[in-house]
């Protein structure tokens, strides 16, 4: 019982401090900007505005469930991760896999993205996604170098396991103990939060908001909700795994919320790549980086 | 009295004709008949009081003698029970082969019995200079015949002919008087009794003699010409009577020659094999190829009396010899390719049998012969066999080209004609005839792979993969042929193919369901290509198994080469390591369900080959099985990158099938027991889901009638079944939790890095996610984006193609959500292998557990049907219902889209990635093919330069042969 | 080597004398009944070293009515026979055939009878 | 030039190979083999004077049927040829010499050529050249006439007969003593008379008719297709 209380509670906050972090970005990158920028709150107000909306427009099946594909694959990234290290009730269904799980999990959702995002008929849509899944492609070469090298580095492949053993202090976390890994895992990092350089799926000036172009109304809300969830999870996932995990709620929070100003800043003084460049930095330099600490491992 | 009624009928029968024709042609046709129906039934009843029929006292004779006296005072006839069989071929080719002689040309009906009565004297003669007059009886009639026949080159044929039995003529008789002055006798035994110099001289003539007559390279150049010139009618008669007489004639010949070390023979024979098969890749006419292909065999002919003796040699020139002759008089008979057609049906099968049996595919008879000498070959003589083994591929390789070429054309040719019917349905007679007699060499025991739970996965994945394609066959669209049979038959060798035994059971199960889908595949629309590209293939991997299956003396009980050379036969099977271009091209050719056949079941005919090699050399490690594991890792990569470019359905997936397949060998390649659990799983896997996505896109075929993504798009509206099931198995085979796929990776990686194959397993990761690339563009490119007008008349494919997708998608979904009913079965079985290392993952209820990872697929699955069910119920169930609007409904800067085409973003999908890999060098293995191609089409025209066309250049090679041989002798004495 | 058996290896030395102008007759001309020529004259050289090679000096001919010691040996008799006839039914044919074959040509040069090669 | 130096060299090299491979240089003392037997035996085998005919015809008798089919062939072959290429022109007259010779010596010619073939036991000759010398004949009647030769169905009849009557003469052989074209199926009478030595002037009549009629048909197959169109 106390399980499922703990996965309702693990949803609604990770949803509210997705949704706020999101506020939180606007207004940073807007003074960053040298503007005033929306509320805080201003993701809460549109994603309960848009929920409420009265009409709405599908195009066929896989346009109608592939929100539902999305949050199904946020919340399955946060469930299998362990939220607080000291409190078990929070790690949730993390015991059904390991991290080769949460890798491939994670594409459950993009999957479902991409489907929807075709079956709206819209080709900015589809240009979007075919960029998407080009440059995922190749961050997660970099991203999954970096997984493995530090998950044989520790002998295990089980989340619990790699956080556990980056209790030690401070210099026992992986962002210390696997430097060029943990490079190589915050550079593909920005291209998984769609972050300048690398915005090139939402771009915009050039395909209008990219795959949910078609999307409005309820649909978009839940897509909203989604994305908010699916960004704690990948914060959560990659305290985790690099930074010692959180030992308690606050230092979650924290850690979280430095973790994600991280590509908010970086994003709002770069200018964006085109995307074979994009696709061609990250197989070289996040890769190299991500080898360098494999090959350490395996010698 | 029947010998010689067997022999001398037909001489009468020529006598008489020359008196009727002029007369009546129906009576003189009547005398024709009824001379060689006679003469037929005579040899029959020989053969049978020879008991030749069971080919193994092939020596035994009847003598006719002749004249006054004995020999070697008169002449005997020595009617061999060999000999009596050809005669049976050749009087049944000249039977069938006189209608077409009497309708144009009646009056030629002498010189065609007398051209037989020549063939059944020099199969017979035990005479020097008896031989010498039945040679001049056969170049006389050729050369008659020849001259007038109806076509444009007859001349040029008849006059090389005339030319080169006229040097024939004065070297036999050179070595006539030198025998006779020598030893006083002119018996063939005679020739034993030479010595010194005189035995060099009669033999470097009589092999001279012999090499031109059988037109063996490099002596061959006449016979090339003339084939290529005579009409195909001439050209069919003398294949089947004088040039099978010669050979004959030759094999008797050349183990009497006081050579000395035969093993001579042999090496013209195995180096004039490869350099005419080399010349005859460029051979373009139809004749002339079947004049590098009469001069293969000849060639193969100096090697079996080089290497062979007794009745081994006799057995096997004569099933080879006989049997190519038919094939060839049977192809001739079928006309000119120049004229010839896109046959459909049997027509097909009636031009493929001989060419499959001058390929030497089972079961037709010349295999088993085949299979027997290169054994032996093989056994004794490695370099030789080397030699002859490259020499057939290459032959194989003109051969198929050459129907393929010639199965494309198009016109109103009949190939039912009653020639070439009845001599193909001799050779199937002859084929079932002789595997009866072969039969004892099979082996169905089991024995290759000793763990019956492994064999039983495999013969019930052959079996049920092939199920699955029948439904589907009658639906087939536009000018498809029907391919059920041979579907049927390929399936049905795959699934004994398990419980083969010994080696030969296995090559003759494996070429037999290769060739069956080679015909299946041809049965497509346009498949000449596809089908050549994979015949080649197919018998590239039936050599180099072959190859191993000899060299380890029929057995499987190997180490080094041969278990390398297996090794490479299974991944040339596979596509593997840049031979995907058979699959390619082969499966977007193939006909409806053939290519689910072919990429889903009949390629894991070559894990079970890996599988036997590896349980078979060192307990469950592959030879250099990390050399395997990457190139499985490496493939797996390019062929993802390959698909996701490809501009066409059925090619992406068979790209995706050669890459996913790569994923099979890392898990071999490990010898591990997590390795080889994984290999098994993604075995099942892929048979699974690449049988589904086939299916689907044959579906797709069937309803819009292309493949070709620029064509297709928005099929989800008119297919939805079609596509759940499609993207069922898209989500499995891209590993996506919580279908199967997963299943496989998850268990491949763990025993990667419990092997310490690290980057191994990281080529392999990258490949996973560049798979969805391709997952994405296939789902999208076919069903989702805007719906062509063209395609807006298609419906849901037909039931008889979704019922078994949807079999096989409850599949998917069972294997994802408990892969434990499967693992509980296949660790176990696995684990008990002794030699495999590694520890075996632990199960724990619905828990897999290994040292460092864990996985619960039922609560994994559980957890996201769970979520993805609430959110579907509450957004069904609440707030306002959403409104359907149509697909050119969508915010297109306010203003209405211009057309659905115009929209669809399908063109070059992947531009961006493309670019980014331009630093690449632009190698495909289309190119590297086609460089290889080139090659030796270069090296086949420096050696085809030696025959000019010029009469006398041809007579100057015979000399420049007798002067090499002459010195090579005496070098060697 | 005395004068019966000098008369013997000469005659022997003509036939294949003979033999080899007819083939280098047969490798070097153009004209196709030039060669045919040439292979008539080769085949002549042939018979000779045939019935050379059952020839004795001062034997009569194999017919019996003296004594059977003095013949010549009668086998290659018989086979020159059979070779001389064989060999003008090749030439009859080789000539009607060289003569078409000319006529198609244009010319009797064999050079030009090359539509079929490699 | 260089194909002449070339056949120059084979031709050469030939004469060494066959020169070299003679082992001495002296004389045969006397018959040897099957050529001694046939000395020994052969009139009491075949009933035969002449041992050349008794070789060619009795004791090598397949030999000669072959011998007669190559003809049979050949000129099968060339009858069969010509007929396909268009007729000849009417050749020029000849003179008056030879239209005088042709009248006369024919006759003369066909008996001479009766004689040998008839006496091929017995004396030089036998059913080959006879049978040539009977051509000849027809050969001269050709030349002398200015009519090119028609449809000979006399010809084909000969000619065909002929050779069925040889190899139904084999299987008279076979039938007899199981031995095809076996002589003695008629008695060999005494050596030396006309009507002797078994079979032999039977198919020595045989095989003259048949030379005679193939190299006839043979000359008027030549003399048909004369013309250069």
């Amino acid at each position: 019982m106390s399980n499922i209380i703990s996965i309702v509670v693990t949803i609604a906050a990770s949803l509210i401090w997705g949704l706020l972090l999101g506020g939180i970005s606007r207004t940073v990158t807007a003074r960053i900007h040298g503007r005033m920028g929306p509320r805080v709150t201003q993701n809460f107000i549109d994603v309960w505005k848009l929920f409420r909306k009265k009409t709405s427009i599908h195009h066929g099946g896989m346009f109608w469930m592939a929100p539902m594909f999305r949050i199904t694959g946020a919340i399955c990234v946060l469930l299998m991760v362990p939220i607080v290290i000291g409190n078990s009730v929070t790690w949730n269904m993390s015991f059904a896999g390991d991290v080769f799980l949460l890798i491939y999990i994670m594409f459950f959702g993009c999957l479902g993205m991409a489907l929807g995002a075709g079956n709206s008929g819209h080709p900015y849509a589809v240009i979007a996604v075919s960029r998407g899944l080009a440059q995922m492609s190749s961050y997660e070469l970099s991203f999954s170098i970096a997984v493995v090298a530090i998950a044989v580095g520790l002998h295990t492949f089980r989340i619990e396991g790699i956080v556990a053993a980056q209790q030690a202090g401070i210099s026992s976390w992986n962002i210390f103990r696997f430097p060029f890994a943990s490079a190589g895992a915050l550079l593909a990092f920005l291209p998984m939060q769609m972050a300048y350089p690398f915005g090139i799926v939402l771009a915009p000036q050039e395909i209008p908001i990219g795959p949910p172009t078609e999307y409005s109304s309820r649909f978009l809300s839940l897509m909203f909700s989604g994305r908010a969830l699916f960004g704690v999870a990948k914060l959560v996932l990659f305290v985790s795994l690099l930074f010692g995990g959180a030992s308690s709620w606050l230092s979650l929070f924290v850690k979280t919320f430095l973790l994600y100003m991280y590509p908010v800043v970086v994003s709002s003084v770069f200018p964006r790549f085109r995307t074979e460049q994009s696709i061609r930095f990250l197989w070289f330099v996040p890769t190299t980086l991500a080898l360098v600490d494999l090959v350490r491992v395996m010698l | 009295m029947v010998k010689a009624l067997a022999v001398f009928l037909p001489l009468l029968g020529a006598f008489v004709n020359a008196w009727l024709p002029s007369k009546s042609p129906r009576a003189s046709r009547f005398v024709s008949y009824v001379v060689l129906v006679a003469g037929l039934l005579a040899s029959v009843v020989l053969s049978i009081r020879l008991d030749a029929w069971d080919l193994k006292n092939l020596s035994d004779s009847v003598i006719l003698s002749t004249g006054v006296g004995a020999p070697p005072l008169s002449i005997n006839l020595e009617i061999t029970a060999g000999g009596i069989l050809a005669a049976v071929a050749m009087y049944a080719a000249t039977i069938f082969s006189l209608h077409r002689f009497a309708r144009t040309t009646p009056k030629s009906q002498p010189l065609i019995l007398a051209l037989l009565t020549a063939s059944l004297g020099l199969i017979y003669s035990t005479d020097i200079f008896n031989s010498f007059v039945f040679l001049e009886i056969g170049s006389i009639s050729t050369i008659g015949l020849t001259a007038a026949c109806k076509c444009g080159s007859r001349w040029e044929a008849a006059i090389k002919a005339a030319l080169v039995s006229g040097l024939v003529t004065i070297l036999y008789l050179l070595a006539v008087a030198t025998l006779y002055r020598s030893t006083g006798m002119l018996t063939l035994e005679a020739l034993g009794l030479l010595s010194g110099g005189s035995a060099i001289l009669v033999s470097i003539l009589l092999l001279t003699v012999i090499v031109t007559e059988i037109k063996a390279f490099p002596l061959a150049g006449w016979g090339l010409d003339f084939y290529q010139g005579a009409s195909s009618v001439v050209a069919g008669l003398y294949s089947a009577t004088w040039s099978l007489a010669v050979l004959l004639w030759a094999a008797k010949v050349l183990p009497l020659l006081p050579i000395g070390n035969p093993i001579i023979y042999a090496w013209i024979g195995a180096a004039g094999l490869v350099f005419s098969q080399l010349a005859g890749l460029r051979a373009s006419s139809s004749g002339r190829i079947m004049g590098y292909s009469t001069s293969a065999y000849a060639s193969l002919l100096l090697v079996a009396a080089g290497t062979t003796t007794g009745s081994f040699y006799t057995q096997t020139v004569i099933v080879l010899m006989v049997f190519s002759s038919l094939a060839k008089f049977s192809l001739f008979m079928l006309g000119n390719p120049e004229k010839s057609d896109k046959w459909s049906g049997f027509g097909t099968i009636i031009f493929l049998v001989p060419v499959l049996l001058l390929a030497g595919i089972p079961p037709l008879p010349v295999f088993w012969a085949k299979f027997a000498f290169l054994a032996h070959l093989a056994s004794n003589f490695p370099v030789i066999f080397y030699t002859v083994l490259t020499g057939l591929m290459l032959e194989a390789v003109y051969l198929f080209r050459f129907w393929s070429q010639r199965s494309e054309r198009t016109n109103e040719t009949n190939p039912y004609k009653p020639s070439a019917v009845s001599a193909v349905l001799i050779i199937l007679l002859a084929g079932i005839w002789i595997t009866k007699l072969s039969w004892g060499a099979l082996d169905f025991s089991g024995a290759i792979i000793a763990s019956s739970a492994l064999r039983n996965v495999f013969h019930s994945l052959f079996a049920i993969g092939t199920l699955l394609c029948l439904p589907g066959v009658f639906k087939r669209i536009g000018r498809e042929k029907n391919y059920w049979f041979w579907l049927l038959i390929s399936g049905a060798a795959l699934t004994i193919l398990p419980a083969a035994g010994n080696g030969i059971t296995f090559y003759l199960l494996w070429e037999f369901s290769a060739f069956a889908a080679v015909i299946a595949v041809s049965k497509g629309v346009r498949a000449s290509r596809g089908t050549f590209w994979f015949a080649v293939f197919a018998s590239l991997s039936g050599y180099l198994l072959l190859a191993g299956i000899l060299l380890s003396g029929g057995s499987f009980a190997i180490a080094g080469l041969p278990a390398v050379l297996l090794t490479l036969a299974a991944l040339v099977k596979m596509g593997q390591f840049g031979t995907h271009l058979w699959n390619v091209k082969a499966y977007p050719a193939a006909p409806g369900t053939i290519p689910a056949f072919l990429s889903g079941t009949s390629s894991k005919a070559s894990v079970l080959l890996l599988v036997a090699v590896a349980l078979s050399s060192t307990g469950g490690s592959l030879p250099w099985g990390r050399v395997i594991a990457w190139i499985g890792a490496l493939t797996a990569l390019t062929g993802a990158v390959l698909a996701a470019m490809a501009p066409d359905y059925k090619k992406m997936l068979a790209h995706a099938s050669v890459s996913q397949l790569g994923y099979i060998l890392m898990g071999l390649g490990l010898a591990s027991i997590l390795g080889w659990t994984a290999a098994f799983y993604h075995t099942i896997h892929h048979l699974i889901f690449k049988m589904a996505l086939f299916l689907g896109a044959a579906g797709v075929l069937y309803r819009t009638g292309t493949s070709e993504f620029n064509n297709l798009g928005g099929l989800v509206k008119k297919m939805p079944w079609t596509f759940a099931f499609t993207l069922i198995s898209v989500i499995s085979f891209a590993s996506i939790p919580p279908l199967a796929g997963f299943g496989s990776k998850w268990l491949l990686y763990n025993g990667l890095v419990e092997q310490g194959w690290l980057p191994v397993m990281i080529v392999g990761m990258f490949a996973s996610v560049v798979a969805f690339l391709y997952s994405f563009r296939l789902l999208h490119g076919v069903f989702l984006g805007q719906l062509s007008p063209r395609n807006a008349h298609a419906k849901e494919a037909p039931l008889p193609l979704l019922i078994p997708q949807a079999i096989l998608a409850v599949a998917i979904m069972v294997l994802g959500f408990k892969p434990t009913l499967l693992l509980n079965f296949l660790v176990p079985a696995i684990d008990a292998i002794p030699g495999l290392s590694g520890l075996a993952p632990i199960i724990q209820g619905d828990m897999v557990l290994t040292t460092m990872g864990t996985w619960n697929a039922w609560m994994v699955g559980l957890m996201v049907m769970g979520i993805f069910g609430f959110a579907f119920v509450f957004y069904w169930i609440s707030g306002h219902k959403p409104k359907y609007v149509g697909q050119l409904d969508i915010g297109f800067a306010g203003e209405i889209p211009p057309s659905a085409d115009e929209i669809h973003y399908s063109n070059n999908f992947f531009r961006p990635y493309k670019r980014a890999l331009a630093f690449l060098p632009n190698i495909n293995a289309e190119k590297i093919f086609s460089g290889v191609n080139k090659t030796f089409g270069m090296l086949g025209d420096a050696v085809r330069a030696l025959f000019t066309g010029d009469g006398r250049t041809y007579l100057a090679h015979s000399l420049l042969f007798l002067l090499l041989l002459f010195v090579f002798l005496n070098g060697g004495m | 080597m005395n004068a019966q058996s000098l008369f013997y290896w000469s005659l022997a030395v003509t036939a294949l004398g003979l033999v080899l102008i007819g083939l280098w007759g047969v490798l070097t001309r153009k004209n196709i009944l030039r060669i045919a020529l040439a292979f008539t004259l080769a085949d002549t050289g042939v018979n000779l070293i045939l019935v050379w090679s059952g020839f004795l000096p001062g034997r009569s001919a194999p017919i019996v009515d003296s004594s059977v010691s003095s013949m010549v040996d009668p086998l290659p008799q018989a086979l020159v026979l059979t070779s001389i006839v064989i060999g003008v039914a090749v030439a009859a044919l080789f000539v009607v055939v060289g003569v078409l074959a000319a006529r198609k040509s244009g010319s009797a040069d064999v050079r030009r009878m090359k539509e079929l090669k490699w | 030039m260089i194909r002449t130096i070339v056949g120059l060299i084979i031709v050469l090299a030939l004469s060494v190979v066959v020169i070299s491979s003679v082992p001495d240089y002296s004389l045969p003392s006397g018959l040897q083999g099957v050529g001694q037997d046939y000395t020994e035996r052969g009139v009491n085998d075949t009933g035969s004077v002449n041992l050349v005919t008794a070789v060619v015809v009795a004791y090598r008798g397949l030999d000669t049927l072959g011998e007669v089919v190559v003809l049979f062939s050949a000129s099968t072959a060339v009858v069969l040829v010509l007929t396909l290429v268009p007729m000849g022109a009417n050749p020029t007259p000849s003179s008056s010499i030879v239209a005088f010779t042709s009248g006369v010596l024919p006759g003369s010619i066909v008996l001479f050529g009766i004689y040998i073939i008839t006496h091929g036991h017995l004396s030089p000759g036998g059913g080959f050249p006879g049978g040539a010398v009977v051509a000849s004949a027809f050969l001269l009647v050709m030349l002398g006439s200015n009519k090119i030769p028609g449809k000979s169905k006399l010809l084909a009849s000969i000619e065909s007969l002929a050779g069925v009557t040889f190899g139904l003469l084999g299987f008279w052989g076979m039938m007899m003593f199981g031995q095809f074209l076996n002589n003695m199926v008629l008695p060999a009478g005494s050596p030396g008379k006309l009507f002797s030595a078994g079979i032999i002037p039977l198919i020595s009549l045989v095989i003259g008719a048949k030379v005679a009629s193939e190299l006839s048909g043979v000359f008027s197959s030549y003399r048909k297709a004369g013309g250069d169109e």
